[in-house]
């Protein structure tokens, strides 16, 4: 674990980030979303599927160019540097990716996939590369003989895994994690979180985590942020936020979450959302969540809540609060 | 089936494995033509291409006439046993001229579909995976090429350069490369949004990096499949320029040429045009053939 | 296509090959496309005739023509009855009208200089001038003081500056048929262009026209021998492939066809048996591969003759065309030098013989310092390709390779354009070519090769030639002047060789039985319809 | 909608100033022009007297300014060769003929084609299947001047069909359908091998699609299924190349019309630039060209409309 | 208990270059009027080829089922139905609702006319009425502004939406069967919870009888009467909801229910996980297919498939565990020990 546990590691601020998607018609898919991660820390991110989850992780990795706000690693401005320096940045921050199936290209070896990005940052010689590459492939759990697979040959959870060993390949300091189980089934699930955790331990990473996946969201992160329509609605330590959730989308989806316990399941009482999420392209102003919730007052539709801090820790967007 | 004692023995975990079915490490290409080699039409096509190449290469030196050596004693034979695929009006041995002919035509072929898969491929990955303003005038470029009667740049190339086949493929490929070049395009804007390519983005990977590893090699079934209408296609063109007296100049000739001149004596030789006409068609189905087989084979989609 | 429908009386209609024509402005014109459409349609002076296979001269729009006893002046006198389709009768001042419009500079005439051929007086200051890149007015000026005046409403004067033995001749050509100044006025450029807008004083009209298509010609109800013309109608199918053509008169779409090739030896096959008529004859255009005598070893007069001797000519023909009469000399049979036949009065002098070409080629070299044939490289100018052409590079490449041990390259052009370009700029070694006269005499076979005239491709200059030439065009004894003529093409075949004489083009043309009177003129366009019937179809 | 139009048309017209400028400066670049180079040598003053009636004789920079106005006026100039046509009047009387051609080939290429697609994908890897991939490479593996030909000797003067020819006049759509017979069907091979080709591809995809499973769950019946889910949706793609084309087959059908005495545009573009025919070869290219632009823009908007996905304004509503 | 489905020894196997993959290895089950049998599995184990066999719709080829499987709806076999007879039984008798709602709707349609569709061919209405219907359809899967919506193409449709719709047109016939086919995997979970609500409300208006195809455990123990535990192409446990979870017996069910986190367990605590794939089913071992996974591994495990052990009328598992001679295993996730 880190030694500096109070400092901010990464810090978002204000971060926008729209896609044009006709001539009048912008997508906002993140919306001024503000928040920080410790090092060594896990921040989960979840929220309905379209709320942005991706967005803002790639645009925090700047794979995507922000619209506007800052992310600051360390201190230093990503979206502000350019060119080379931005590419060695990569070393910094990696990214896994939602779908093992799309995010390794089937015509190159494992091998290859796994030390591109020693290739393109010259790390080391070619014997290092390929002794990395086999350290990476055992510590993730497969073989060396694997690398010179091609990933058509591997199942959904061995592939999770190559796409894991190439982000660890650069040694980061940060993962953005997007969705890196909901692909796979329930087994495999707990195999890649179980190696998540594992490395965490083992070398102080710090972890973006997006899921949508509630309970496993809790299981591995220390904070939990709620998504909304690009809006950053709810953001407190994970079991402060299952326990006593505030904003009225996230005590939602708490009491949605599905038990696989057929006595408690049948006997818990949901709260039902009426209505459709609504469109992220041209929103309203005002609380993104106020069409839907059933205690929306006038002022909903019309200011849009700040994030304020209702208790230490716990922030929430709400008029309500 | 018999229990005993050791059948309910806990089984350790090399035990488990022990027969645990794994594939065998099989690269992409060898799945590729293993899969290949299961389609019989295709091995068919294949086996006659390389027949038709090798038969380019020496079917002119398996008879004793040289391909332009006139024989008036001869003139307009049918196919005998002498001359096995008859003579043209000036008594040359049609046999050797449709190799050496299948030769050049094959020759154009080849190259020029391998300079327009060059120029196209850099092109459209260009356009495509840049986008934007550099799509939008790279692009009407191109549609400023394909609006150009091919003719007259064809023969204002033809007048200009030296006379040769490699001026002759040049002036294909100047207007050929475009159709390439768009449907690299195409494809790439489509793959240029995987997550692959985003990963590789993510790792740091300069663009032409991205572009040569990445996307191209993803496109690969697609040129195939377009390779293999595209020889022919060469074929063709430098046919159709014989036709027009701009493909190959004589003594030399291809196909094409032949063709054309088969055309005219028709009524009275049918075998003239028959004959290279049918080697024509024999070579581009089974290139067509070939092709369609290749990009199954090729086809991510149908792997198991 | 032809209806069916006709089975009784025989229908007046014929189905043929058919010619675009650049225009039907009979001033602007020069190409044999559009003079077969302007023999049809218009009327000239005098016209020609095969009568008794003799090409003779008849009157045609003229009644009479008078000729003063110096040769210099001639009255024309027009027939009366001579009308426009539009009923309009034919007047002189409309042939003064062409024949100073054809002059005029400004008109950008291809026969401009026709005029000046026939030494009408005053056209060749009218030359001088445009030359001499005068002002339009001053141009004008001169033309309008040419020798061509007409008189009254029929009668026409021509005065010439010297006497011309074949002026009477080159009257029946139809770029100097009348032109209507009202409607040239109305259409201005377009004049010629769209034939529902022309008038027409031939015995037939142009009554449909789809270009690269048909022309249809139809039979004019003005024409002032209007009773003598059976033909109602004719179609003119534009297919420039033989094979198509042979394969339609075969199939009974046309009525008559040419051949070339296989095609021709199997028509004249049927045609023996009765099957249809065979028409067949000489014509008026000459063959020839100009040298380009400024050039490496074809400077040197032995050379050219010994090639001019390795020819087998008659094999060259039978491999290549099957058809055409080899020539040994520039002038084609049937061509007249006043009122005999040239060649019948001058035979041919060149003969085929490899052993002397050998030989003088040998020595040739020699003059020019080379001992190794195999050295020499000599440019071929082809032309676009196509059958014949590749044909007859192919066929002549091996011959003066074998026989020589030369080397020949083929060189062909990516277009016709291309071609002239490089003729005209002598841009050659060797280079096929040929000509055909205009008209009825042999005057301008010799022209093209004086000195210096545009038509000269192979830079040839010899001053006795030019001389001899320059005698014969005014010399009005016959005699005197085919012996000068003879004179002269001896001089271009054999002693200072200009050109390697190849072939005469020939007549093949097959007809059905109920097709009569058919003609195909030997000078201007491809056929005359004016006499032709449906008989017992 | 419209503005997107507009745009387009915009973009169009500057691409049309490229094409112009292009081929105006090829042509320049060709050896060899109209007047200077025939048969017979013309005299020099005639010549002359040509060249300054078509401004041959300004320099490059003039002729291209005045060619470029001309083109604004929508006056395509005067034939060289043919002395008195102009362009417009070329396009005039024989665009008819070569339009009606090249939409019954594509007509063709596409009754034939599009149905041999199906079944060839229906019948994946049966002899169907092959026999539809054999027929349509035979068909585009015997080249146009040949196939053209061939039709000619087969099928021409028997049954009425004529050998050659075309009517323009008298009963415009009958009377003529007899003459375009071989054309067309000349013509329509490479459609007809290309269409099944994109069809088989496109039909195979659309197969393989979730939907057709949801429309078979319902128990719709084979026809409908066909007709109604996979059809509409497998033409899509079909429908992009149509576009181009149409465009191209009336440019390329050149040695069509030649060889069955067409009265078209391609043989005039053919014959303008063997005789060098500045004006018309310019004029046609331009003509062409705007004719390919409007076509794509024609199929780009046929195919929003088709395909409720696509929204060529692109926003939402 | 009237039986309305019956699965007997369901066999289906596909034909592709690399060899004969054995989806489904001999499945038999039952399914009445009225009940929600849940199918739950690892991915790839055979369940929606097994919902896809019910319906008829495996192309064949590539894929093929075996002579001796049977399949009976209400008595009648419906793999020897002919096809027509097969298209009235799709959509009315027996519909589907697919995994991926995104595709599985016609994009050059309307909706109201996709689901117009199967009223026209099954009840027989004319196309006005059929529509009618179909708006109406709309409004009872809740749909707002349902008559503006049935003229509207899917891809202006939420997700959310597009499933409704796909619910609308599944019940559009009142089927006796719908096959739910992981119905909300692609839905969140507000949305999800909103799904299974009408299908459970729709069940219990109709009467109709649910297949529900999942991997989500939560949805099962919400919804399911009956659960089915599918691996490698074979059961290996059914029982009732309570059986199933509270009273799990084969080693694969245990490690499912283990994986799953939950919201009690410790933060970062190492999750119970299975190692390694399940089996290859282009050539599926002889022996139980789980042996290579399975903590308690035997020897006959490898060499000779488990035959079902009666555990209750409803309970029914497939181990060598269960065999007398076999040691005893403690349940993990403290169910009763046999019994
Ligand atoms: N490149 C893009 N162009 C236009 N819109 C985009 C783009 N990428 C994402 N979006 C839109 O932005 C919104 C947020 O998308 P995002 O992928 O970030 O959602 P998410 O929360 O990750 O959803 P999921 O849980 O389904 O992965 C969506 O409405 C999506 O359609
Ligand atoms: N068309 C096909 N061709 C070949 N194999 C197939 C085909 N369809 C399914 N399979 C194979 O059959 C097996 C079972 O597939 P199925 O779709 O039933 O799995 P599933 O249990 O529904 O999985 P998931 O939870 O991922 O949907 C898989 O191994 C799959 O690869
Ligand atoms: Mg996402
Ligand atoms: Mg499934």
């Amino acid at each position: 674990m880190s030694n500096e546990d109070n400092k901010a590691y990464i810090e978002v601020k204000n971060l926008k980030k729209y896609f044009k998607v006709g001539r009048h018609a912008t997508l906002k898919a993140v919306d001024d979303v503000s928040f920080t991660i410790k090092k060594g820390e896990t921040l989960g991110l979840v929220g309905e599927s379209g709320c942005g989850k991706t967005t803002c992780g790639r645009t925090i990795m700047g794979l995507y160019e922000a619209t506007s706000g800052q992310v600051l690693y360390d201190g230093v401005d990503l979206h502000s540097i350019k060119g080379e320096e931005r590419r060695k940045f990569a070393r910094k921050a990696q990214i896994i990716f939602q779908d093992p199936y799309a995010s390794l290209d089937p015509r190159m070896t494992v091998g290859n996939i796994i030390s591109e990005g020693m290739d393109i940052h010259n790390i080391g010689t070619k014997e290092e590369r390929q002794k990395k590459v086999y350290e990476l492939l055992e510590m993730v759990g497969l073989n060396r003989e694997h690398a010179s697979r091609f990933p058509h040959e591997f199942s959904g959870g061995q592939r999770q895994r190559i796409g894991i060993a190439r982000a660890l390949a650069i040694d980061p300091e940060f993962i953005v994690c997007d969705e890196p189980i909901s692909a796979l089934d329930v087994s495999i699930q707990a195999q890649v979180v179980n190696l998540l955790i594992k490395l965490q331990r083992e070398l102080g990473l710090t972890y973006l985590f997006i899921a949508h996946d509630l309970s496993m969201v809790k299981h591995i992160s220390d904070r939990v942020g709620v998504m909304y329509l690009g809006h950053l609605v709810e953001l407190a330590p994970s079991e402060e936020l299952y326990a006593n959730p505030l904003h009225p989308y996230t005590k939602a989806l708490m009491s949605a979450i599905p038990l696989p316990d057929p006595n408690v399941s049948k006997a818990k009482k949901r709260i039902i959302l009426e209505g459709d999420v609504p469109s992220p392209i041209n929103p309203k102003p005002g609380c993104r969540f106020a069409s839907r919730c059933k205690y929306a007052k006038k002022e909903c539709s019309e200011v849009n809540p700040e994030l304020k801090e209702v208790k230490p820790g716990h922030f929430a967007a709400c008029h309500l609060l | 089936m018999e229990l005993n004692e050791k059948s309910f023995e806990r089984l350790s975990s090399e035990e488990k494995h022990s027969d645990e079915i794994v594939r065998p490490a099989i690269s992409y290409w060898a799945d590729a033509w293993r899969r290949l080699k299961k389609n019989p039409i295709a091995m068919i096509s294949l086996v006659v291409l390389i027949i038709s190449i090798l038969l380019a290469i020496f079917g002119p030196y398996l008879v004793k006439y040289k391909f332009d050596a006139q024989d008036y004693k001869v003139l307009d034979n049918r196919p005998s046993a002498a001359h096995w695929f008859g003579t043209d009006n000036l008594g040359r041995d049609l046999w050797a001229r449709c190799w050496v002919g299948a030769r050049v035509s094959l020759y154009i072929g080849f190259v020029g579909t391998l300079i327009e898969l060059i120029i196209g491929c850099i092109y459209g990955g260009i356009c495509g995976y840049f986008g934007g303003a550099v799509d939008l005038i790279l692009m009407r470029v191109i549609e400023v090429l394909s609006s150009i009667p091919y003719l007259i740049v064809v023969i204002l190339l033809l007048l200009v350069l030296p006379k040769g086949i490699g001026t002759l493929i040049f002036a294909m490929c100047i207007m050929g490369w475009t159709g390439i070049a768009r449907l690299v395009r195409g494809q790439i804007m489509q793959l240029k949004n995987s997550e692959y390519v985003m990963a590789a983005q993510a790792l740091g990977s300069k663009p032409m990096r991205i572009i040569i590893k990445h996307l191209l090699p993803n496109t690969l079934g697609i040129i195939i499949t377009y390779m293999s209408m595209d020889i022919p296609a060469y074929i063709f063109e430098e046919a159709f320029l014989s036709f027009l007296g701009l493909g190959v100049q004589p003594p030399k000739t291809s196909l094409g040429a032949l063709v054309s001149t088969g055309q005219g004596v028709m009524t009275n030789h049918p075998y003239q045009l028959f004959i290279p006409c049918s080697i024509i068609c024999i070579i581009v189905l089974a290139f067509n053939v070939f092709g369609d087989g290749l990009t199954n084979a090729l086809d991510p989609k149908q792997r198991q | 296509g032809c209806g069916s429908s006709s089975d009784g009386a025989s229908e007046q209609a014929l189905n043929l090959v058919g010619y675009d024509f650049k225009s039907l402005d009979p001033n602007k014109v020069s190409d044999s496309d559009s003079f077969t459409s302007l023999e049809n349609i218009y009327e000239c002076l005098t016209k020609e005739v095969l009568k008794d296979g003799k090409e003779t001269t008849e009157l045609a729009g003229a009644e009479k023509i008078e000729k003063s006893s110096d040769g210099l002046t001639y009255t024309i006198h027009l027939r009366k009855d001579a009308k426009w389709s539009d009923g309009k009768p034919v007047k002189a001042s409309e042939y003064e009208y062409s024949w100073k419009r054809l002059t005029n500079p400004s008109t950008g005439a291809d026969y401009m200089t026709l005029l000046d051929e026939l030494n009408v007086k005053g056209v060749s200051e009218v030359m001088a001038a445009a030359e001499a890149k005068k002002s339009g007015a001053e141009v004008d000026k001169l033309v309008d003081q040419i020798g061509v005046q007409a008189k009254d409403d029929n009668t026409l004067v021509v005065t010439l500056a010297k006497p011309t033995p074949y002026f009477e001749k080159a009257l029946s050509f139809r770029v100097l048929a009348p032109v209507r100044e009202d409607k040239v006025k109305e259409q201005g450029d377009a004049f010629g262009a769209d034939p529902a807008k022309m008038v027409y004083n031939g015995p037939f009209t142009v009554s449909e026209y789809a270009k690269g298509s048909k022309i249809v010609y139809k039979k004019n109800d003005t024409y002032w021998d209007a009773k003598n013309i059976k033909l109602e109608k004719a179609t003119g199918h534009i297919i420039t492939e033989t094979t198509t053509l042979v394969k339609m008169f075969e199939g009974g779409e046309l009525d008559i066809t040419s051949a070339a090739k296989d095609d021709l030896s199997r028509l004249k096959e049927k045609a023996k048996n009765g099957e249809f008529q065979h028409i067949s004859g000489p014509d008026a255009g000459a063959y020839f591969n100009y040298y380009n005598v400024t050039r490496g070893v074809l400077k040197n007069a032995k050379v050219r003759k010994a090639m001019s001797l390795a020819l087998d000519r008659q094999q060259f023909l039978d491999v290549v065309y099957k058809r055409c009469i080899p020539s040994y000399g520039l002038v084609p049979d049937g061509v007249n030098c006043g009122s005999k036949i040239y060649r019948k009065e001058v035979p041919q002098t060149l003969k085929t013989s490899v052993d002397e070409a050998k030989k003088l080629m040998t020595e040739g070299l020699k003059e020019e310092g080379i001992t190794d044939p195999s050295k020499v490289s000599i440019d071929f100018l082809l032309g676009e390709q196509s059958s014949i052409t590749k044909g007859i590079g192919d066929y002549i490449q091996k011959t003066f390779e074998e026989t020589f041990g030369i080397k020949i390259k083929q060189d062909f052009t990516a277009d016709a354009q291309t071609y002239y370009k490089r003729r005209t700029e002598k841009d050659f070694d060797m280079c096929g070519g040929g000509w055909t006269a205009d008209y009825n005499d042999v005057s301008s076979y010799f022209t093209i090769f004086t000195t210096g005239n545009g038509n000269n491709s192979g830079n040839y200059s010899n001053k006795e030639f030019d001389s001899i030439v320059k005698e014969a065009s005014a010399e009005t004894d016959e005699n005197k002047r085919i012996e000068l003529y003879k004179k002269a093409e001896d001089i271009l075949i054999n002693q200072d060789p200009a050109v390697m004489p190849t072939y005469y083009s020939d007549v093949n043309t097959f007809a059905k039985n109920y097709v009569k009177g058919y003609q195909i003129p030997k000078f201007g366009g491809s056929y005359d319809l004016s006499g032709v019937s449906i008989q017992g179809k | 909608m419209l503005k997107y139009i507009l745009k387009r048309l915009g973009i169009m017209i500057v691409t049309l100033w490229f094409i112009a400028t292009l081929t105006f400066v090829l042509i320049n670049a060709l050896p060899g022009d109209p007047i200077g180079a025939k048969a017979k040598k013309l005299p020099a003053a005639t010549e002359q007297a040509i060249r300054a009636k078509y401004g041959l004789d300004k320099p490059a920079s003039v002729r291209y300014v005045n060619y470029l106005g001309d083109l604004v006026k929508g006056d395509l100039g005067q034939s060289i060769q043919w002395p008195g046509k102009t362009v417009n009047d070329m396009i005039k009387a024989e665009l008819p003929a070569s339009a009606r051609l090249g939409l019954q080939a594509v007509a063709i290429g596409l009754i034939v084609g599009l149905p041999l697609g199906v079944l060839a994908a229906f019948r994946r890897n049966h002899w169907e299947d092959y026999g539809v991939i054999v027929l349509s490479t035979l068909g585009v593996s015997i080249p146009g001047f040949v196939l053209a030909i061939l039709l000619q000797f087969a099928f021409g003067g028997k049954g009425g069909i004529p050998t050659v020819g075309w009517n323009n006049s008298a009963h415009p759509f009958f009377a003529a359908f007899k003459y375009t017979l071989l054309p067309s069907i000349a013509l329509a091979f490479g459609g007809i091998a290309s269409n099944a080709r994109f069809m088989k591809s496109s039909v195979i995809d659309v197969i393989n699609q979730d939907y057709i499973l949801t429309a078979k769950a319902k128990g719709v019946g084979k026809a409908s299924l066909v007709f109604r889910h996979i059809l509409r949706n497998a033409i899509l793609p079909v429908i992009t190349m149509l576009g181009p084309r149409i465009a191209g087959i009336i440019t390329g059908s050149l040695i069509v019309e030649q060889i069955f005495a067409i009265p078209g545009l391609g043989r005039e573009l053919l014959n303008s630039i063997n005789y060098r025919d500045y004006t018309v070869i310019m004029s046609l290219t331009v003509f062409f060209a705007a004719l390919y632009v409007v076509s794509l823009l024609v199929v780009d908007i046929c195919y929003a409309l088709v395909d409720p996905r696509i929204k060529v304004t692109g926003g939402a509503k | 208990m009237t039986r309305l489905l019956e699965v007997k020894n369901l066999k289906v196997s596909y034909n592709t270059y690399a060899g004969k993959v054995q989806s489904v290895r001999g499945v038999s089950f039952h399914l009445n009027a009225g009940e929600t049998l849940a199918i739950v599995g690892e991915s790839g184990c055979g369940k929606t080829v097994t919902s896809k066999a019910i319906l008829g719709l495996i192309q064949t080829p590539p894929g093929e089922i075996s002579k001796d499987s049977e399949i009976l709806l209400e008595g009648k076999d419906l793999l020897k139905l002919p096809e027509k007879e097969m298209r009235n039984v799709r959509g009315s008798d027996i519909s589907m609702i697919f995994q991926d709602p995104m595709t599985s709707l016609n994009p050059t349609m309307t909706i109201g006319k996709q689901i117009a569709e199967t009223i026209v061919n099954h009840r027989g209405l004319d196309k006005a009425l059929a529509y009618q219907e179909a708006i109406k359809m709309l409004k009872l899967v809740n749909i707002p502004n349902a008559e503006a919506r049935a003229k509207q193409y899917p891809h202006e449709f939420s997700g959310g939406m597009r499933q409704r719709a796909m619910i609308a047109i599944a019940l559009a016939c009142n089927p006796k069967i719908l096959l739910a086919d992981e119905p909300t995997t692609a839905l969140d979970v507000t949305i999800q919870a909103q799904i299974m609500d009408l299908i459970k409300d729709l069940q219990d208006k109709f009467q109709t009888a649910v297949v529900l195809v999942t991997h989500d455990l939560g949805v099962v123990a919400d919804v399911a009467d009956r659960i089915q535990v599918m691996y490698s192409g074979l059961i290996v446990e059914r029982g009732t909801v309570d059986e199933i979870f509270y009273n799990a017996q084969h080693p694969y069910t245990w490690a499912l229910l283990q994986s799953v986190p939950r919201l009690d367990t410790k933060n970062k605590a190492k999750l119970y996980s299975l190692n390694g794939t399940p089996p290859d089913l282009l050539k599926p071992p002889v022996g139980c297919p789980f042996a290579a996974r399975c903590e308690y591994a035997m020897n006959i495990c490898k060499e000779a498939m488990p035959e079902a052990t009666k555990m209750s009328d409803s309970h029914e598992v497939s181990c060598w565990l269960k065999h007398p001679n076999a040691p005893k295993v403690k349940n993990p996730i403290g169910g009763s020990d046999d019994e």
